[in-house]
């Protein structure tokens, strides 16, 4: 049995990204040794996720996380729509 | 005491929480839900939060603030639906002089509007809604409508 | 609402003097009694007014605030005999934005300590007592001490 | 009987103002045609009042008022010693 170099990544969705991808969680496959940019790239490939915006904010748990980030397993991601509390 | 809230904020407890005999100065603000928003007739909000990443990022403003200035900080997100008059956001800076207070107080509103994860859906009186972008043109980004309830 | 008061100030009553439903930001100041002012250990204050003057003045200083910025003021200052943790002055400020909100709300506690006679003397715990003179080296002058009621 | 051209000029005092003077109001006279400096002056010559500041504030009513401001039958005023509010 040949191992997979695949990661499961679970990315969670909020506010007008939930909207469009019609979920608030995703599950992306990237290989192993990606990174968030990758994450991002599966989850733009997903069903509406081509509406998503080119540069998107990443969450790697409660830390906001750079495009270059290596993906580790178990770790789990938030996609942040610009920010509009207060 | 959690920095989202589901219900309605208490201006009085988060100045309780920052008081103390040698400090003479509170400066506070209140953010409320307004009736309109770019020329357009809000008539109920929905906020909603990336919770452990709020309360995270909120934590680390009221820290930053404290380390600023001699200061002891609080401050409230409400999230759910919201009517117009309904308290949003609050805070209470206090310090021993009006200086470090109103500082400290106008630094977290702004840290908090452009660090925290919270998103804003309006619901306007012609019955469409959008969500608040400060990023887009004009604001907003229209939303899918809600089935009615 | 008058702006001199013998009795407890509250900060509601003023936040909801200033509210409407186009106003979504909302500055408020406290100025709560110390317990010690220039290295000396305060227990109790007093505040004195020129009372008509005073109401006057403040009224000027709210005019001016709601000229300068859109937005409605609200302030209140305590005369009489104050205990540490007192609330000794309140402000509130309500506007569209935040930036008004604050900027009046800075403005009329500024203006206030300036211009409305009023005056304050602080008992100590070693019993003396003075008045605060911001012109004062150290600010403050010794009083006559009272003799006990 | 001649006309007699004093005028009798109430003053409010304040304060450590009215500690000093070990009075809340004092009444001065002064010339028909003074000024406020003259109330100020009349003040002055009470019994406390050398301990008084050169300059203090002057209130005519609910304003303040300068010294040359000259004074009127039935002219009120008030010392306001430093406001020390808030």
């Amino acid at each position: 049995m040949s191992e997979i170099a695949v990661l499961p990544v679970r990315v969670q969705l909020f506010a007008r990204y939930a909207e469009l991808l019609g979920a608030s969680q995703v599950t992306v496959r990237i290989s192993a040794g990606g990174t968030v940019a990758d994450v991002v790239d599966g989850v733009r490939a997903l069903p509406g996720g081509a509406s998503l915006p080119e540069r998107m904010l990443v969450a790697h748990g409660v830390d906001q996380v750079r495009y270059d980030h290596r993906v580790q397993a178990d770790d789990e991601f938030a996609l942040l729509p610009p920010m509009s509390g207060g | 005491m959690a920095h989202l809230t589901s219900y309605p904020i208490q201006l009085d407890a988060l100045i309780h929480a920052v008081l103390s005999p040698s400090r003479g100065g509170v400066a506070t603000f209140l953010g409320m839900v307004r009736d309109q928003h770019a020329g357009r007739s809000v008539v109920e909000l929905g906020y909603e939060a990336y919770g452990p990443m709020a309360e995270a990022e909120c934590a680390r403003i009221v820290a930053e603030a404290e380390t600023r200035w001699p200061v002891r900080v609080a401050v409230q997100h409400r999230v759910g639906t919201l009517v117009i008059g309904d308290t949003a956001v609050a805070i209470a800076a206090a310090g021993a002089h009006r200086d470090e207070a109103f500082e400290a107080c106008r630094y977290v509103i702004e840290e908090l509007k452009r660090r925290v994860p919270i998103w804003k859906r309006e619901r306007y009186s012609d019955g469409s809604e959008a969500w608040v972008d400060p990023t887009a043109p004009g604001g907003t980004v229209p939303a899918m409508t809600r089935a009615p309830e």
